[in-house]
């Protein structure tokens, strides 16, 4: 890895951070609506798992996403103005924190429907393989979501049709106030791969590093016909599940010892333990992401909500008259 | 009289029923431990314990399904889904087995369920989150489709809805949820299937339910001023509809407003509208209107999603349409 | 004009656009070896490979999921459900993907896909495999619903449909395969969305569509005989629903029928006849009838089964009332 | 084993296989409408599991289901009455073929969506380790459903609630006309069970001894609270699908191979052979077969089809009002 890439990784989780931060400051001043859902605590996974996809990789998440969004490459102020609602978001206002899409960047969203984006996922990866292309679809979902039908219909599809796609559990222990042994037949979810024949492994998901290493080598299998591939990503959810969440599920003592692993720090020690990097150089991009990012919410609050027409745009592609 | 909330006296009915009959059970996501999403079942954990208020992984057709298969053992579970939203990922199993079975199989059993949900949009959780279809689980004969717009109906309903013998679908509006309304002290219910006049009028005739009601009642409040009595009836029921206190009070109106907040198309009103031509004819003064949510998925932004929604000025205006 | 089968002239449409376009493709259970549940597709596997005719597993979530993904890559498929009874089963991703797609993410990218299905009663397969809930999807923005009853229109419609930029629900009906029709030599298509005049009369409007344009010809053959010329105005489209031709044949009569062959509560009956309602007040000498399946699910007994489906002589009795 | 038990297991068969013969010859004359799906080939499954039930299990299947109704003690007559869609049938004739069901067998069906019936299964289950009783409920369904969410669902709630479920996967080898490696990631479909920890069996389900045998083990150990089981058991169809299969998707000597391992003549071989029974006893069997049979399809012919008023009977359970 080149020093440049390791400064990169850095910038994005930062990135990721501190945009979190801000949208929830400006949930609470009721800037933002709906559901918000931060991904603090597990930058390491999206940033590692998407620092080594080729353009043509189609990535797609659940609604917690503004992490993936922000790792394809959706401008922070294209973000945080989806936030807000403004037109300039990605999904131009109408989608929201959790329904964040950018066909440019091969984004694919996303989605709030626990699950039923994992059937999508197969479909963008059975389109690849028609069109014989070597593009691979990365489907990050979590925990929880493994346990809902549209998991084990998609993951079949993928093995019977040896679909170029990289299945990618974020296993961030609960599925909001569930713990995995509650809700899952299997704590280990990687098992459930088993059961289709997919092949897979366990990673550490704080690690930023670990991620991208597994992940890329997996990725080449893929990509050179191997088929589905399934990832379980250890991680851990720094705030609740959503802006909101009463917490009852779990312990002051358990959140304090994950922050102890928080993937940033770990990275940071790794890049000037090794030497790879100076201490002053990762304050120089924690400096330009802090700019960034005032600059993102800056754009965001002074962009303007969309045009009323906007209401009745895009519900079809054609046009019709009903009356 | 007590003055409680939309959220307490569903509380309450849950509590009493689960107080008085140890068949009731309650089974759903976050229903336990997190005290309901929504706050409904908060200490219902506590007192009533695992067994009987049942935390499920995501699996929504599990959910409903093994709600079925428990009434059918004699139980009575009440099966939450957090949200009407995720009805569709138990689609088959609420309509294609829940509302059929007692039929094509020859009435050999009861199955004495309730699925509680809540609908509604108007708090920027963008298309998929934000529904009404109402309408739609109304259009199946062997369901029963209540939505009680106060805290008094939604009490004896719901308790009403556990003892009935039929599957229910009990759709509540999340934006209902802080209303207050005076409930009677003690051991009530409502019968299933009864619309009420809720406001006494002479000049127009409202009809509507639920969260609608409420947009009614201001509507009514300001045509007041200016004169015009409404009379409001509220449907409490889509399925069965109970079309007597409506056609009573348009034989004396002559005029009729119908307010839904789902999609106009295909939707509660255009049933409503149709019963009352076929049912009071020669007493048509003037078309009967429909005020409903424009036919669009509901947009994250905050002014767009106002747009599409229903508000009291619609329903002022289609008034004063009709008089 | 060649007189061919409905089931040919689908099957022509099918045929003629795969050839057409090799982005189209068909997927679904039985599609393939078997050559089409219905035989639709017979000989296609053969011809085409099993590439572009997908056998797929018993599972319609992934079917359709996968569809929306495919379609999202530039691709055309053709997602068929067996039966639109077990469309339920994949009703999320038909209700709040495929349908929501495009708007919820700003326009950033059409949805062109088909969905394929086959509903009606009448063949004594019980509840669960008899119903026409076309009304249901027919209430969600983002889908265009389709449903013809000529050979002709099914051909051209297919054609358009698979054409089409916007996901479409193409209902067929079981007892019309064998149903024959002129269709015109050569390629042709017709545009959705266009309700048409299929008989034309004076005395009265039947508004209908699907197989119950049969059963109303055959009222208007007989009523025909006693001097009543009834005009039959098949909708072909449920959205966008055309209202345009209903109102000008009812301005001329005064005097409509619905004939539709799902439950008429929240039916495409009560929809039409509010419309008519609402755009030809003045012209209204009678209540508008609807003629619709009885509320009950359709048992399996033939008589029974009868009983429930609208039959020539209901519509014969419903244009004897509104005369 | 009693020798007595060993002519039960014969004379059941024998039954179930006759029957299935003459539905095919009534179907042939126009009788039986709808779809009808035989069991022959398959006797020794249901006929296995069910001889080791105690009266407290619960037995649930899929469509295929008259062998299951017969071995839990529906009178051929009143299976026949149904097939024939008469008053006198096991569901008064409103359910057909696919729908039989009796609650004093503790038979809960027949059920026509695949794998729908699996999430009620577990509710069954669930029912009754709410109630604390001792009752195991036996689910069967093909290997075709295995692929649906709905299979996924249901068995990871039955591992996480420690439900006292026997799955039972009937693997015919097709699905229709798809053989499972072509539907399924797995072809051993015990593997499944491996992903949820559900301990598991692969059985010869040609051989009712061997089905006995397992299942009376497995079934001990569910009722003693072990929690699931999961039996994946060989089998094969040797008709079509249902009446009118193209079986385009299998070879002649296929079935020959399979037809030379019939069911009925290995028991017979062996109980012969081990000279537990004489030929002569089984011929009177047969014999007695053939008039129980011969007399079920006189009663079902002589039987009354429903009155016209049960077309409205059972659609609820309360009285309610609707207009
Ligand atoms: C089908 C469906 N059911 C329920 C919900 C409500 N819900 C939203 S997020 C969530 C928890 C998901 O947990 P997990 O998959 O582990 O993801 P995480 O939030 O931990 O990232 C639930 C139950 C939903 N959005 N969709
Ligand atoms: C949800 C659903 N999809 C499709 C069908 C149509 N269908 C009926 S039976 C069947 C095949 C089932 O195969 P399997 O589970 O192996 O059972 P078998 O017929 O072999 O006993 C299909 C596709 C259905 N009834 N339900
Ligand atoms: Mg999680
Ligand atoms: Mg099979």
């Amino acid at each position: 890895m080149e020093k440049q890439e390791y400064l990169d990784l850095y910038y994005q989780m930062v990135l990721i951070r501190l945009v979190e931060e801000r949208a929830a400051q400006l949930y609470q001043q009721g800037k933002i609506g709906g559901f918000l859902h931060l991904y603090i605590g597990q930058e390491a996974v999206s940033t590692g798992l998407i620092s080594v996809r080729k353009p043509q990789d189609r990535i797609i998440t659940a609604y917690r996403d503004h992490g993936a969004a922000l790792n394809c490459g959706i401008p922070a102020k294209e973000v945080m103005a989806e936030l807000l609602g403004k037109a300039t978001g990605c999904s131009k206002g109408k989608g929201g924190s959790m329904h964040m899409l950018d066909v440019e960047k091969n984004f694919w969203g996303g989605h709030a429907i626990v699950g039923a984006h994992l059937p999508i996922a197969a479909g963008l990866a059975l389109g690849d393989l028609y069109q014989e292309n070597d593009s691979v679809t990365i489907c990050m979902f979590g925990d929880g979501a493994t346990n809902i039908g549209y998991f084990h219909e998609a993951l079949n599809l993928s093995k019977i049709w040896n679909l170029p796609i990289l299945w990618v559990c974020e296993n961030n222990q609960y599925g909001m106030g569930t713990a995995v042994e509650k809700a899952s037949a299997v704590s280990e979810i990687r098992q459930k791969a088993e059961g289709y024949g997919i092949p897979n492994r366990r990673v550490d998901g704080m690690n930023v590093l670990e991620v991208r290493k597994n992940a890329g080598e997996v990725i080449d299998k893929i990509r050179s016909g191997e088929g589905p591939f399934f990832l379980e990503i250890i991680t851990y959810r720094f705030r609740g599940h959503s802006m909101g969440d009463p917490e009852r599920y779990r312990q002051a003592d358990e959140i304090k010892k994950w922050q102890e692993n928080d993937p940033i720090g770990i990275l940071r020690n790794v890049l000037i333990g090794e030497k790879i990097v100076t201490e002053a150089e990762l304050d120089v991009i924690d400096a330009q992401v802090e700019d960034e990012v005032q600059a993102a919410v800056q754009f965001a609050e002074s962009s303007p909500d969309p045009e009323p027409e906007a209401l009745f745009e895009n519900v079809y592609a054609g046009e019709y008259t009903d009356g | 009289m007590a003055r409680i909330t939309m959220r307490e006296a569903i509380s309450q009915a849950l509590w009493e029923e689960m107080e008085h009959d140890p068949n009731v059970f309650i089974m759903g996501e976050e229903v336990g431990l997190w005290g309901g999403t929504y706050a409904v079942t908060k200490g219902f954990y506590d007192h009533f314990g695992a067994k009987r208020v049942r935390d499920t992984p995501i699996a929504e057709a599990a959910i409903i399904g093994s709600a079925i298969g428990a009434a059918l053992t004699g139980l009575r579970p009440i099966a939450e889904l957090m949200t009407i939203n995720f009805a569709f990922s138990a689609m088959d199993h609420i309509v294609n087995e829940a509302a059929k079975f007692r039929y094509m199989f020859g009435g050999q059993f009861t199955i004495p369920m309730v699925i509680r949900t809540v609908g509604g949009g108007g708090r920027q959780l963008g298309a998929t989150h934000s529904q009404t279809p109402d309408a739609v689980f109304a259009h199946f004969p062997g369901l029963i489709v209540v939505s009680p717009g106060t805290p008094e109906d939604a009490k004896g309903l719901l308790k009403s809805a556990i003892r009935s013998d039929d599957p229910v679908l009990f759709i509540e509006n999340a934006t209902l949820y802080q209303v207050r309304g005076e409930v009677p002290e003690g051991e009530y219910t409502i019968p299933l299937g009864k619309s009420k006049i809720q406001r006494p009028g002479k000049d127009v005739t409202i009809v509507t339910y639920s969260k609608m009601l409420e947009i009614s009642y201001k509507a009514a409040d300001q045509l007041a001023k200016s004169g015009i009595e409404a009379e409001i009836v509220d449907l409490r029921s889509l399925r069965p509809l109970d079309m007597q206190p409506v056609i009573e009070s348009f034989k004396k109106t002559n005029r009729a407003v119908i307010v839904e907040e789902g999609w106009k198309s295909y939707g509660v009103g255009s049933e409503v509208a149709t019963r009352i031509y076929e049912n009071a004819f020669d007493y048509v003064d003037a078309p009967v209107k429909r005020v409903a949510q424009k036919e669009v998925p509901l947009p994250y932004n905050q002014q767009l999603e106002q747009m599409a929604l229903p508000q009291v000025d619609d329903v002022i205006q289609a008034v004063k349409e009709v008089l």
